[in-house]
């Protein structure tokens, strides 16, 4: 679903000249509270990455939507090309008066900290780690539940009893994936091995296919991978394999948001499923709380699988068969009812795992 | 993992990460080998990058099964058009070669994501639906060990790699051509007496860098990233650049290199799931590529020679 | 009408700020051997290059066999028939012999080059003519002389009918400048012409029908070479009378300075080019070297100046032994060298004039206090070097790469000498240079004989041998094989030991 | 007449103003509005307080990578190596800055000096090898930036933080940030850094040009040959050079460290920073005074490029293109050069 609407998001950044947020510069002094406005600076990928960021900016605009804004005129975004670009762009965003700004992704935390307590009239969102300060509502997600589904739903579709993750770089956040996921396939069948590797890199498709390569001629036949472009490399092997032996068992499990169209090839799919995180609906519902005057300021706003913040695609139904649907809805409710405690670290896995 | 395994599962991953460096060195070679540095073979690659994608992507519906290989064509005619500029600093305006690589470099960049914003409104392409496929070769893949090691799930970009490097030696060291270019970039003024050209071979020689840094640039794009972004082309430039000394400016010594880079690289992945190995730290494995490639120049590749009047750029009449 | 076969007619060649060439006629008859004498920086070079079509003139114009030709690359060049060997050779070094006569006009089978046909025509043309050349070796592993011959060849290879000569003789050893000669006449006689440009009077008399003579840009004259005499040809080209004999009073020899005692040294391929040598040079005496290119003469000067490690032996320096020390110890010891090889070695030439005359002692008071350096100092001192050793720079902060060659060798002589070392070892010191500079070269040398210094004199030229040393230390396959005095010898017997026979009388010493 | 200092300086100006121009002709057959875009540039780089203080942050560690490769070129040698330095700099820096506290008269310094030492290790290997063995410093030192890269971050993990993707945060006493030089730009990053880095500039030229240290370096750098035979320790002096050049881009990392961030992320790509030092030493000329003021234009170009897209409209990947045609006309001076004495003889 997010995959689609990329080219929607994509109008607003083409050729339109007149702009409005010039002016809006110039009388910075001035007080703009009639009007809500909010903004967003992305981290490295840039608005349209197919990933959390596309999907925030996809929040955003829904949001401008539902209440008669457009991009530069109450909503906006600012693209970060280095570590170093995340402050002058928050500032900049300040300085325009927006009544919210949101950071997209944990490397923006120290900088949001520093803005946020430089600027305690503004509203703040973190997405995807947890500040500090007052004035910043954290946006997190439970990815290690949507993890979970999709480690059961590779526990049912391997044969081989051997699946990977391609992890990008061995970080909190991706430990967070790696645990849930082998949570997940252990509880349908402890003695699936798990083959985890971490390229290192988010951008490194080379290596990402070496790796799947090794993986997928070592035995193992689905690959759960958390690691941006990296993953394209795990795709590009998966549907060489296929293309070569139509009948293969190889799957991608893919991450962020439905990549079923990376797995297209001819009339196959590679893609089993994916981890959505619907980064746009926990954009939209902070924006709508600050402008209703709730803003929850310095609270952790967890989304997971109750509110759907995350969730598993279902769009390649020959894969995912009834029975594999069937058994993670199964798991996706003991989760939420709390039967299940969907371990985010190592030292949580391997207690989840002594319990099984 | 018996050794059988392991090196089977070493040689087809070195070979089809080592294909797109492969080329991208070889072009490197003609540059330097007339004289002209070449550090812009990474925006070269870029620029192949992007125009394989383009054409993969607007074409798939064309020209069917066939597109790859056209597309790498566009990719090597407009990576060639490209590297004209590079050309026209480094040679007509005596430009420092080493600046007008890095501009080419930026230039590049600059250009293909500019334009994929432009053309497809995001910042980074669709999935093409056209790339390469590896392939067994029939007969020679069931021929037992060897079969599997070299002739199953192969790239053909992979064997032409290869081929297009023993060409290369042959042009370089058995035509005329060959000779006229190397002279030039050991002595121009040498060839300049001679009646050789010397400005139109350094011409002649920047074009096959930027024709075979579009081929790198695009088998790249069409084996293993399948789309086009800022990120698909990220020091595989730089890379090529170093397998051309690390090879000594020679085409069959680049090709070893580059696939030395590979199988290092190959080696390094595949080691973490060997059992023996799997209780190393992780980045020793990550480093091991680097390292090894260290060690090798330090052990027993040891010191290389550029071709003499490599980066200097020729004026008539002086001496 | 005489039969010319080349016609420069007043030509004139500008490069910025300087006229190289100002209105210069010369006309070549067919079957003749040509002289271009000049100083250095006469424009010799610039005019053959100018024939050659690398320079186009700003006025005048060329005729071949009578008809008007515009050259405006060396391909034409060619196909005219003209041919040059640059007085820097334009060798490729990695590439062998054939692949750089063939270059440019390779013979073709099937798209590759024929090498196999090459070489046997480039052993065909060798025999013709009698250059002996091995077809199939590297630029980089053969002597000076075949060097020559190969660029020689390369022009016949192409069908050259008149061949310019720029300094072919300044590299060579008198063996092979013998051998050039011959081959000179040989040419002559297969109906050829050459133009030869050179700054020995002696081989202008020898070999020479008629000479042109140019002097700062302005063509002076051409006189027929056997109406005329080395006098008259020195002073039309310099403007004023020359003395060939170098002027000096015996020697007065005192202490040992160096002594060199069962030497071995091993070139860079790890041949041994020094084979146990003995060698004593005294105070106040000049010993020359006389030798054939490649009998571990480089080796011996590189082994002593701390350049190349020895295998066996001592080498000492007023008593203190000076073997196997680093470069700066040994020039601190009391060596000054001038190097062979001035550009690679002698000089910085992307450093100004003044820099380059503190190369060694930059780190010395007064150029430098607690390491930091004192320009002014540098550059007074550049200056007074200037002065004395009558460098023509625009300024001491000139770059060192636009200075002529004579005016460089002139740099380093000031530089080296200046440091009153005990002991001076001048390489080649007036290779490729114009008689005016060579005179007051030798001059120089011969002072600091006279201050009490040990001068070793390496050259290939006997007449320089001869001329200065007071001593003359013969090698051959890397030790000394005779030790005579320029009295009691000659050219002749000189030559004969260079090529390894051995002396009847037991002279010298 | 135009002098030749008058064509050192026209010449850099007239390659930035066409660089300048040529990208204004690609905005307009895009369609965008160059005059918007430009003034969206400026206001996004001097336009206010803050953003000068941004520009002159990312200015700072320009200059010292600058400084580096151009130290190294002057001694002959071609270090595409400082990414890696700045990187081990950046860890070293904030490895000392957060592991105590204590008086900043010591701190700082020492955290600065840990951070030189960490670029110039990564210096001196490729230096020893090539002094060495001959290996060319190219090839050693593009393997040296991965090997940076993956270190460091394994050890920001495991080391500088408990598992987690940036290190502690380094203390006050080791920080180069100033409450003063932020109030004053508006809560900009500017730092002190900037003074260090304008120190640095003068030690380089300082070093080059007037110690006999430098005079070694330069010699080396033009004639091995000559200097091995003017008594010169030829190999001593690589690796010299290489060791330098590696401190100034680890001086670079810690202005990151210890300046901009106070902390340091993992890296999944490169900074650049090395890599850009290489156009900014190559349009500085290799000199420090050209180094400081390339740095200057290429930090306002980078700092005012954000600023296009939010206030202009015009994407920033232009200013990539702005960039690269500047440095391409640089590169090309000789034309440059060229065109001017021939206007020169025409106004004649
Ligand atoms: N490429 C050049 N650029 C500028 N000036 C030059 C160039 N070549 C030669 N000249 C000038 O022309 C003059 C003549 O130089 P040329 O090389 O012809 O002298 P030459 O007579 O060959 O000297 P030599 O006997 O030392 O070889 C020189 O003094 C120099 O000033
Ligand atoms: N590229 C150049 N630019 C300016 N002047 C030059 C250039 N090349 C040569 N010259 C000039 O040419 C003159 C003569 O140089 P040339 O090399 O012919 O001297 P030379 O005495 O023949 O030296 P050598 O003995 O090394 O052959 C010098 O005065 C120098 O100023
Ligand atoms: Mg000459
Ligand atoms: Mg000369």
């Amino acid at each position: 679903a997010c995959g689609s609407s990329g080219e929607e998001g994509s109008e607003g950044n083409a050729g339109d000249d007149s702009s409005g947020s010039d002016t809006n510069k110039e009388d910075s002094g001035e007080a703009a509270d009639s009007d809500f406005s909010a903004a967003m600076v992305t981290d490295i990928g840039g608005v349209d990455d197919k990933s959390f960021n596309q999907s925030a900016w996809e929040g955003l605009q829904a949001f401008g939507e539902e209440n008669g804004l457009a991009q530069g005129e109450g909503i906006d975004y600012a693209q970060s090309e280095n570590d170093a670009d995340y402050m002058p762009n928050l500032n900049r965003l300040v300085r325009e008066d927006y009544n919210l700004i949101f950071g997209i992704g944990f490397k923006l935390t120290e900088s949001l900290n520093t803005v946020a307590e430089q600027n305690p009239e503004t509203d703040f969102a973190l997405v995807d780690a947890v500040a500090e300060a007052e004035n910043i509502a954290n946006i997190t997600f439970k990815e290690h539940q949507g993890s979970f589904l999709v480690g059961v739903a590779a526990a049912m579709k391997t044969e081989s009893n051997k699946v990977g993750f391609v992890g990008g770089e061995n970080s909190e956040l991706i430990k967070k994936f790696e645990s849930g996921f082998r949570a997940g396939v252990a509880s349908v069948n402890p003695d699936i091995e798990v083959n985890v590797q971490y390229a290192e890199s988010f951008g490194a498709a080379d290596k990402g296919k070496v790796i799947a390569s090794n993986m997928y001629s070592g035995g193992v036949d689905v690959i759960y991978h958390a690691s941006g472009a990296t993953g394209n490399g795990v795709f590009a092997q998966a549907k060489d394999i296929k293309k070569n032996d139509p009948s293969s068992n190889v799957w991608v499990i893919g991450v962020d948001r439905d990549q079923h169209e990376e797995g297209a090839i001819g009339d196959n799919n590679v893609t089993l499923t994916s981890m959505v995180k619907r980064v746009d609906i926990a954009v939209q519902e902070v924006a709508a709380l600050s402008q209703s005057g709730e803003f929850p300021g310095g609270e952790v706003l967890e989304f997971g699988l109750e509110d759907d913040g995350v969730s598993v695609a279902k769009t390649n139904e020959d894969a995912m068969t009834d029975d594999i649907v069937k058994e993670v809805e199964n798991w996706k409710q003991k989760i939420i009812d709390g039967e299940v405690e969907v371990p985010s670290t190592e030292d949580e896995l391997d207690e989840y795992l002594n319990t099984l | 993992m018996g050794i059988l395994d392991i090196i089977q599962s070493i040689i087809p991953t070195a070979l089809f990460f080592s294909a797109p460096l492969i080329f991208t060195a070889l072009g490197g070679v003609f540059s330097e080998r007339s004289g002209v540095v070449n550090i812009g073979l990474e925006g070269l690659m870029v620029m192949g990058a992007f125009v394989g994608i383009v054409f993969n992507l607007t074409f798939a519906d064309v020209f069917g099964a066939a597109t790859p290989w056209l597309s790498i064509l566009a990719a090597m005619v407009v990576s060639s058009i490209f590297s004209i500029i590079h050309a026209v600093a480094s040679v007509s305006f005596r430009a420092d070669q080493v600046v007008s690589g890095v501009a080419i470099n930026f230039l590049a960049l600059g250009l293909g994501v500019f334009l994929t914003k432009q053309w497809y409104g995001k910042g980074q392409t669709d999935m093409v639906s056209q790339p390469f496929y590896s392939l067994d070769i029939p007969f020679l893949s069931d021929v037992p060990i060897l079969g599997p090691l070299f002739f199953q799930d192969m790239y053909m970009t992979s064997y032409l790699a290869i081929f297009i490097a023993f060409i290369a030696w042959f042009i370089l060291y058995k035509t005329p051509f060959g000779l006229r270019l190397r002279s030039v970039g050991e002595h121009p003024m040498a060839a300049d007496t001679n009646g050789i050209n010397v400005y139109a071979m350094r011409y002649i020689a920047v074009m096959i860098s930027g024709a075979m840094g579009g081929i790198g640039g695009s088998v790249f794009a069409l084996t293993i990233a399948m789309n086009f972004s800022q990120s698909t082309i990220v020091g595989q430039g730089f890379m090529s650049l170093a397998a051309v000394i690390f090879g000594k400016w020679h085409p069959l010594g680049a090709m070893g290199a580059a696939l030395f880079f590979g199988f290092a690289q190959s080696l390094s992945v595949i080691s973490a799931g060997i059992p023996l190995l799997e209780d190393i730290p992780q980045i020793y494995l990550l480093i091991a590529p680097y390292v090894l490639t260290i060690l090798a120049l330090a052990g027993f590749i040891g010191r290389a020679e550029a071709p003499k009047a490599n980066g200097e750029p020729y004026i008539k009449g002086s001496r | 009408m005489e039969n010319y076969v080349v016609e420069m007619l007043n030509i004139r060649k500008e490069f910025p700020g300087i006229v190289a060439n100002d209105n210069i006629t010369l006309q070549v008859k067919q079957g003749e051997i040509h002289a271009l004498l000049g100083e250095n920086g006469a424009g010799k070079s610039t005019l053959m290059n100018v024939l050659f079509g690398l320079y186009q003139p700003e006025n005048g114009e060329i005729k071949v066999k009578g008809e008007k030709v515009n050259i405006t690359d060396p391909n034409i060049a060619n196909r005219l028939g003209i041919g040059m060997v640059h007085q820097h050779f334009m060798l490729v070094d990695t590439f062998t012999v054939t692949q750089n006569i063939i270059l440019g006009s390779e013979p073709k089978k099937g798209g590759t080059i024929d090498i196999k046909t090459a070489e046997k025509e480039v052993a065909a043309l060798s025999d013709r003519y009698g250059l002996k050349v091995d077809p199939s070796a590297k630029i980089q592993d053969i002597s000076v002389g075949m060097q020559q011959r190969v660029e020689i060849l390369k022009t016949l290879y192409r069908g050259a009918d008149v061949l310019i000569l720029d300094e072919p003789t300044a590299v060579l050893t008198p063996q092979e400048i013998k051998e050039l000669i011959d081959i000179m006449n040989s040419l002559i006689k297969e109906g050829k012409s050459i133009i030869l440009i050179t700054h020995k009077l002696k081989e202008i008399m020898e070999v020479c029908d008629r000479c042109t003579v140019v002097r700062k840009g302005q063509g002076i004259g051409t006189v027929t070479v056997k109406d005329s005499s080395p006098d008259e040809l020195a002073s039309l080209m310099v403007g004023r009378e020359i003395s060939f004999k170098t002027e000096k009073t015996a020697a007065n020899p005192k202490e040992s300075i160096l002594s060199i005692k069962g030497l071995r040294a091993k070139d860079s391929r790890k041949v041994e080019m020094v084979k146990g040598l003995d060698l004593e040079v005294r105070a106040g005496e000049i010993v020359g070297l006389a030798g054939v290119d490649g009998n571990g003469q480089s080796e011996l000067i590189e082994a002593i100046t701390g350049l190349r490690k020895t295998e066996a032996g001592t080498i000492t320096l007023n008593g203190k032994d000076i073997t196997n020390l680093p470069p700066r110890k040994v020039t601190e010891s009391g060596v000054a060298h001038i190097p062979q090889d001035r550009h690679k070695f002698g000089l910085v030439l992307d450093f100004p004039v003044g820099e380059n005359m503190v190369l060694q002692t930059y780190h010395k008071a007064p150029f430098a206090k607690k390491s930091m350096l004192s320009y002014k100092n540098i550059y007074e001192h550049a200056k007074r070097l200037i002065k004395e050793y009558d460098v023509r720079t625009p300024s001491a902060f000139t770059k060192a790469r636009a200075l002529s060659g004579g005016n460089q060798q002139k740099a380093i002589i000031g530089r080296e000498v200046d440091r009153s070392p005990d002991l001076l070892i001048a390489a080649q010191p007036t290779r490729g240079l114009d008689v005016g500079a060579i005179e007051f070269i030798h001059k120089k040398l011969i002072e600091e004989r006279d201050k009490g210094r040990a001068v070793l004199l390496l050259s290939f030229e006997l007449d320089e041998v001869l001329n200065v040393s007071d001593r003359i230390a013969v090698m051959f396959d890397g030790k000394i094989v005779a030790n005579v005095t320029p009295e009691e010898t000659n050219e002749q017997e000189l030559g004969l030991l260079m090529a390894g026979s051995k002396l009847e009388k037991e002279g010298g010493r | 007449m135009f002098s030749n200092r008058l064509f050192n300086i026209l010449i850099p100006v007239i390659s930035v103003v066409l660089g300048l121009l040529a990208g204004a002709v690609i905005m307009i057959s895009f369609g965008y509005n160059p005059v918007a875009g430009y003034q969206a540039l400026w206001n996004g780089s001097f336009g206010d307080t803050y953003f000068f203080g941004e520009t002159i942050r990312q200015v700072t560690p320009y200059i010292f990578t600058g400084l580096a490769v151009a130290f190294a070129f002057r001694s002959g040698l071609f270090n595409i190596g400082a990414e890696g330095q700045v990187i081990v700099g950046w860890l070293a820096s904030v490895w000392v800055g957060a592991s105590f506290d204590g008086p900043m008269i010591i701190h700082l310094p020492l955290a600065l000096i840990a951070a030189a030492l960490a670029g110039a290790l990564w210096g001196f290997l490729p230096g020893l090898l090539k002094a060495k063995l001959g290996v060319h410093e190219v090839i050693i030192t593009i393997m040296m930036n991965y090997i940076a890269l993956h270190v460091s971050n394994t050890l920001i993990r495991t080391v500088l933080s408990e598992n987690k993707d940036t290190s502690d945060k380094i203390t006050d006493s080791a920080s180069l940030a100033s409450s003063w030089l932020m109030e004053w730009t508006s809560y900009s990053r500017l730092h002190y850094g900037i003074l260090v880095a304008l120190f640095a500039a003068v030690v380089m030229w300082f070093l080059l040009e007037k110690t006999t240290a430098g005079f070694e370096l330069r010699s080396v750098g033009f004639n091995k040959h000559a200097s091995e035979y003017a008594g010169m320790n030829v190999g001593k002096n690589i690796i010299l050079a290489m060791v330098i050049s590696g401190a100034f881009a680890g001086l670079g990392g810690a202005m990151e460290g210890l300046g901009t961030f106070g902390y340091m992320p993992t890296h999944s790509a490169f900074t650049n920073l090395g890599f850009d030092g290489i156009a900014v030493a190559l349009l500085g000329g290799n000199h420090a005074l050209g180094v400081v003021l390339s740095a200057i234009l290429f930090g306002t170009l980078k700092i005012g490029a954000l600023n296009m897209p939010t206030e202009a409209d015009v994407p920033s990947e232009l200013v990539e293109i702005v960039i690269a045609l500047i440095i391409f006309f640089v590169a090309s001076s000789y034309i440059i050069r060229w065109a001017l004495l021939r206007l020169k003889k025409e106004g004649k």
